[in-house]
């Protein structure tokens, strides 16, 4: 059984639909990635499964229990943790205490969850900033403590939402090779991503969506053929760049 | 059917006198997102003003409204350069704090010159007179208050939808960024906004001594009515502060009659709850 | 590891200090200046027991980041609870005390539960609203006295009764206790899990929700802490001046003096509230005693000048100014060397 | 990490507070001197009746101290009293607040050291600034706080110059009974209009039961929040209600505001009578106009009283001097002076300044009161002055009428109040 499985989920704003029927499953120890054009509605998707919003209809699993009209912090409670496209630091904190907020979830214990943020902080790369205020942290390091106050949580599903935007190259790498340990380390990743060839060279399965409505969902090799992908998203170079460099993450 | 007329009226009188208060703390709040707490204290000077026009030179309250108007613009562009210019970015609650702390100095500094005393202006032009119109009795001072708020309100809603300053003023309070990059000077727009918003209440303060003693306490309840029908009103909207003021007015008229004098107080605010529990974001807010 | 033994080392540095600043007060009242004026021992104790009402609030308004003028309320419903157990039922004051406190924790979170919705000024004018509605209807409820207020009469002094009437060093014990209780919880909590939530919560409610934290929930058990701890200053505020009445206690000045001293001390800081009760209250029991009597409110001029100066100039208070002036002296320590 | 430091600061500021603290215990040793403390509310809304009380006060001292022949007033023909003491006055304020009271009292008696402490003019800040110089066993003085709950508690060191609302309640109905008789006045209901404070809601309490013993309906009950923006609901209601007299108990600009909305709404009751309130205030009636006039109240003082009180015109011309703008005593104010002269004639009679030997000596006697109206003041247990007389006036022609009780009226009343229509 698939740890997340979403099913025929649609978001309406008014008459916006944000998202039309959508289904997909997250199986248990792989990396899915989300793509698709901006305003393909892949933010309302995350909001609607972290529980942020409250989809108009569908329903979704977790972990074989249901979490559709389940309040964020409880789908964060089950195990589903998100991470915010724009970077949300809890500014006037320290870095450590930003990531001992998530290590409290799984514990009133001071001491543990000192334990479990240190080593989050350690896995994240930002050991030398504990003690710096996370308002006053350079991007990147905010893009990583998003991601390593959600590790403190310990999530078994980890959603990322553009986790990448608007990093160097340098930056990318390293996040890249974060989320490989983290896949290593057993945990299940889902994550919306602008970055093609980031996804390409992480992902086990891609779910496309174009305006709303998923149009292809794969491994990356099967979606970087698909026909409508390419003519709704990727472009026929993108294909042949993918193609000719077998996937492999590179800048332009 | 007379009396329910007539406390209808009152209540309506009184809520225009309200929405002439509220008008320019609203005119602030949406562009500034600032609470002056000091706004009751504008009127109390304006009042002050308008009496010693009054008693000294024999100046009606009519007239003096245009010095109030003035004189309080100059305090609120004052205030806003010495004051509320410096906790723009900072916490929400800094200017909140910072114009208490001015409406505290305010009162006191008439305390300690005006003394304590009630003042009230004899003989002006409108005190006391009243016209009965179909039973109901309409007192002249509120209803050429009531005039003046709506003829107020209303010139401060063409202001700010159909001039070109007025366009400067809303893109300033859409997006203060933006509206720089635009090419406007934000500041000065603060600055305008600041002093409009004073001599608002600075006309209303003018007025109110052809019926209303003044003593250095009297902005007190009026700024917390004021604050009321803003809020209520929705994050400045003139007309929604209006409507509030009007509906503030008449509850109050009417629990006050039909309930108790005492209740009246706690059914403005108790009104002002409900509908912010219904509307939180006021009833004109988006 | 360097990160946890410096904060472990911070820790029992801090609770050393904060030990012996309880040492320093629990041996005033031995000290000369204390003993000899009474009014010396009024103004310690309005200090003790306004920075322990600013901290009440600090809570909520300062971890937690919910700014509530509302505070007076239940820091009167506290007042009255011992109030009338002493004057109505004849009792001793500590099932009041008790029974207020707890009713006003019930009534915080009655009345926080809609508005915590509201955002901004519209949460801050329904506090003041709710202010003053209870004040009108105290002031007509005849069953507490209504606007006659409540008297207290001759009692045995002592701490039974909780009264004193010829000495006040038991009163300055009396809040000394409250001020540790206080100041002790919202020690406890700044190291533990409530309060690495509380300022979750005040920093981001959707970032400290996507992390687990029920910020509802947070946020509703901050105002019933708060409005608890507030309404045991409120009782033991009845007990010292003999009377309650409705303006006495629930009033939007009464409101104002918890979040004055709090943002003067600096919002949010363990020790802002104890600095800015400490600034304030002699300044204004002084000014009053030494300049009130000239009349005129010069004392008020004073003070409301003050809290301009300090909200526009030094926004995160005492404290902040206390922080500049550490890193200046750390540097000009430094560069020394 | 920097904690000790703010150690550092903490504890300077702690010593900071010890030095002040120390200074402000130093106090000016003087022989001779017997200081007696005023606390009023010189601040806030009732901070102008507050500072009139302080510079009756001072009058009342300056007589004392000063060799003044020409004043008919016991202790004013000779400087000081008890061979040569002189009064110092020391001033505190406790801006409306009983709270403030109750420190400032203790600060007063403990730091200051005062003798006695006269004041505090609101009901509810005399309270328990009283009752903590009952706990010192100091005397307390006061002068015109009206709520009658002060002098029921059998404090042994309390004692109040003026008529309770008590006094004025039952008054106010003997009088309604004598125009019903004389006058045919036909006044059968009785409507209360009253600041909802400890002084109005009292004095509304003791205005319903004299009424109803007296056999009138109560049909009206307006309380109200001082500080009113109108009175529009208020006189509404009362007008409703419609009775034919009504007892008010509105302070100062309320007081103004009520007149001239009844003036609005074109309503008046038959008989409207006030308590010591807005009405006996001559500079408040003064700015009334003649809206004033035909209004009806208790009354201690007023300047058209010069014949029946003739000592007073003297000590008044001091009184002015002190006051800005100058006024002419009122009521309240007179009041306050009369509770110095008093307690200066007990220390000079008992020749000891030991409070319970003056309190003992305070309750044996009756003591001359020139400025009081009748000219006498006796304690009955619980300290209230049993000579207490209110004498009801009418504003006519913008001056205070006597017109009640008989023996001391120089004018009729004009029963029923001239409608707003016809002045």
């Amino acid at each position: 059984m698939a740890l997340l499985e979403v099913r025929n989920l649609t978001m309406k704003f008014g008459s916006l639909v944000a998202c039309n029927d959508v289904s997909f499953d997250v199986e248990k120890g792989s990396v899915v990635g989300l793509i698709g054009p901006n305003g393909a509605g892949k933010t309302t998707l995350f909001n609607c499964v972290s529980g942020f919003y409250k989809p108009t209809s569908g329903r979704m699993f977790f972990d074989g229990r249901e979490v559709t009209n389940l309040p964020a912090h409880e789908v964060a409670r089950r195990g589903a943790v998100r991470t915010f496209q724009v970077v949300r630091p809890l500014k006037e904190m320290t870095v450590m205490d930003n990531i001992l907020v998530g290590a409290f979830l799984r514990g009133a214990d001071a001491d543990t969850a000192r334990e479990v943020a240190e080593e989050c902080l350690c896995l994240c790369r930002l050991e030398g900033m504990a003690d710096n205020l996370a308002g006053g942290l350079p991007t990147g390091y905010k893009k990583r403590l998003e991601m390593a106050r959600a590790l403190a949580t310990k999530p078994s599903l980890l959603m990322l939402d553009e986790a990448m935007a608007g990093l160097t190259t340098t930056e990318i790498r390293d996040s890249i090779e974060i989320i490989r340990g983290l896949k290593k380390g057993g945990i299940t990743l889902l994550v919306v991503e602008h970055i093609m060839e980031a996804v390409m060279s992480i992902a086990d399965k891609v779910v496309v969506l174009d305006s709303g409505v998923k149009i292809a969902e794969g491994t990356p090799q099967q979606i970087v053929e698909d026909e409508k992908v390419i003519t709704a998203y990727l472009g026929a170079k993108f294909t042949e760049r993918m193609k000719r460099t077998g996937g492999v993450t590179r800048n332009d | 059917m007379a009396t329910f007329l007539q406390v209808a009226f009152d209540g309506l009188l009184n809520g225009l006198l309200y929405a002439l208060v509220a008008a320019g703390l609203s005119l602030i709040w949406g562009v500034m997102d600032v609470i002056n707490f000091a706004h009751g204290e504008f009127l109390m000077v304006a009042m002050y003003l308008s009496y010693w026009l009054g008693f000294i030179w024999k100046v009606d309250p009519l007239v003096s409204s245009v010095a109030g108007g003035a004189f309080v613009f100059i305090l609120g562009a004052l205030t806003y350069r010495l004051v509320i210019s410096r906790t723009i970015g900072k916490s929400a609650m800094s200017a909140l704090l910072a114009t208490f702390g001015l409406s505290m100095l305010l009162k006191n500094v008439c305390l300690n010159r005006f003394s304590p005393n009630f003042r009230i202006l004899q003989h002006t032009l409108l005190g006391g007179k009243t016209f009965n119109l179909a039973g109901i009795i309409i007192p002249l001072p509120q209803l050429v208050i009531g005039l003046v708020a709506l003829a107020l309100l209303y010139l401060i809603y063409l202001l700010v939808k159909k001039t070109r300053l007025g366009w400067a003023i809303q893109a300033t309070a859409m997006d203060k960024e933006a509206a720089e990059l635009m090419g406007i000077n934000t500041e000065r727009i603060y600055l305008l906004v600041f002093g409009l918003g004073g001599a608002c209440v600075g006309i209303a303060g003018g007025l109110l001594p052809s019926y209303l003693a003044v003593h250095p306490e009297v902005g007190g309840l009026f700024s917390l009515i004021a604050f009321v029908c803003v809020a209520m009103g929705g994050f400045g909207s003139i007309p929604g502060a209006l409507l509030a003021s009007l509906l503030i007015g008449l509850v109050e008229a009417f629990a006050g009659f039909y309930i108790a004098p005492v209740f009246k107080y706690v059914a403005v605010f108790g009104l002002y709850l409900v509908v912010v529990m219904v509307r939180p974001r006021g009833l004109f807010g988006w | 590891m360097v990160t946890a033994m410096t904060l472990t080392g911070k820790r029992t540095k801090r609770d050393l200090f904060w030990l012996g600043l309880l040492a320093l007060f629990a041996v005033i009242p031995l000290t000369p200046w204390f003993t000899r004026s009474t009014f010396a021992q009024h103004v310690m104790i309005q200090v003790l027991l306004y920075a322990s009402m600013a901290q009440a609030w600090n809570i909520l308004g300062g971890y937690c980041g919910q700014v509530s003028f509302g505070h007076s309320v239940f820091f009167g419903i506290g007042a009255y609870g011992t109030a009338m157990a002493v004057v109505k039922f004849g009792l001793i004051p500590w099932p009041g005390i008790l029974a207020g406190a707890v009713i006003a924790a019930v009534v915080a979170v009655a009345i926080s539960y809609p508005c915590f919705k509201l955002k901004g000024h519209y949460f801050a004018i329904a506090t003041f609203a709710i202010v003053e509605i209870f004040n009108r209807l105290f002031m007509v409820w005849y069953w507490v006295g209504g606007a006659l207020g409540l008297d207290y009469g001759f009692t045995q002094p002592g701490w039974k009764n909780f009264v004193w009437y010829q000495t006040k060093d038991c009163c300055f014990y009396g809040v000394l206790l409250l001020f540790i209780l206080v100041f002790g919880i919202v020690r406890w909590i700044e190291k533990h899990r409530f309060g690495f939530y509380l300022r979750a919560v005040r920093e981001g409610q959707d970032t400290a929700e996507s992390l687990g934290v029920d910020s509802t929930r947070v946020k509703l058990s901050a105002m019933a802490l708060s409005a608890f701890l507030a309404a045991l200053c409120g009782a033991f505020f009845a007990q010292y001046n003999y009377r309650v009445d409705p303006p006495m206690v629930m009033s939007l000045d009464m409101s104002m003096k918890f979040v004055l001293i709090t943002i003067l001390g600096g919002l949010g800081t363990f020790y802002g509230p104890l600095l800015g009760a400490a600034l304030l209250i002699p300044l204004q029991e002084y000014t009053r005693a030494y300049l009130g009597g000239i009349g005129g409110g010069v004392d008020l001029i004073i003070f409301g000048l003050l809290i301009i100066i300090v909200v526009v100039y030094q926004p995160k208070g005492i404290m902040g100014i206390l922080d500049r002036v550490y890193v200046r002296f750390k540097r000009s320590r430094e560069g020394g060397k | 990490m920097g904690k000790s430091f703010f150690g550092k600061c903490l504890l300077l500021v702690l010593a900071a507070l010890l030095v002040v603290g120390t200074l402000s215990g130093v106090a000016v040793a003087e022989e001779k001197v017997i200081k007696i403390g005023t606390l009023f509310p010189l601040t806030g809304s009732v901070a102008l009746a507050g500072q009139r009380c302080r510079a009756a006060v001072e009058t009342a001292a300056e007589v004392i101290n000063n060799a003044h022949p020409e004043l008919k007033v016991p202790l004013a023909e000779k400087a000081g009293l008890l061979d040569g003491y002189k009064i110092v006055l020391i001033h505190a304020d406790h801006q409306g607040k009983p709270d403030v009271a109750k420190s400032e009292a203790e600060r007063l008696f403990d730091q200051e050291k005062v003798w006695t402490i006269i004041g505090c003019y609101n009901s509810a800040c005399t309270k328990p600034a009283s009752f903590v110089a009952e706990l010192k066993q100091k005397v307390f003085m006061c002068g015109c706080s009206s709520s009658g709950a002060l002098t029921e508690r059998d404090f042994k060191y309390f004692f109040r110059m003026a008529p309770t609302d008590k006094t004025e309640s039952l008054e106010f109905v003997e009088f309604i009974e004598y125009v019903n008789e004389k006058k045919n006045a036909g006044v059968k209901t009785v409507g209360l209009i009253y600041e909802n404070t400890e002084f109005g809601k009292h004095a509304a309490e003791e205005g319903r039961m004299a009424a109803e013993a007296g056999g009138f309906k109560v049909v009206a009950d307006v309380a109200f929040n001082p500080g009113a923006t109108n009175l529009n609901s208020e006189v509404q209601t009362l007008k409703a209600a419609n009775p034919d007299a009504v007892f008010g108990a509105c302070l100062g600009g309320d007081y103004t505001l009520w007149v001239r909305t009844m003036k609005q709404m074109d309503w008046l009751p038959k008989v409207a009578l006030n308590y010591c309130t807005g009405y006996q205030d001559p500079i408040i009636t003064g700015q009334l106009g003649d809206d004033a006039n035909y209004f009806m109240g208790g009354t201690g003082y007023a300047p058209e009283f010069a014949e029946l009180m003739p000592a007073v015109a003297a000590v008044e011309e001091i009184y002015k001097a002190k006051t800005d703008p100058s006024v002419p005593f009122d009521s309240d104010s007179i009041q306050e002076a009369v509770a110095l002269f008093i307690v200066a004639q007990a220390i000079e009679k008992s020749g000891s300044l030991d409070p319970t030997v003056v309190a003992e000596t305070l309750y044996a006697n009756e003591w001359e009161s020139p400025l009081s109206m009748g000219g006498k003041v006796a304690f009955s247990p619980g300290g209230q002055n049993v000579k207490a007389m209110s004498m009801l006036t009418q504003l006519q022609g913008g001056e205070y009428k006597r017109i009640y009780p008989l023996d001391l009226a120089d004018t009729e009343p004009v029963i029923p109040m001239v409608p707003w229509k016809d002045r």
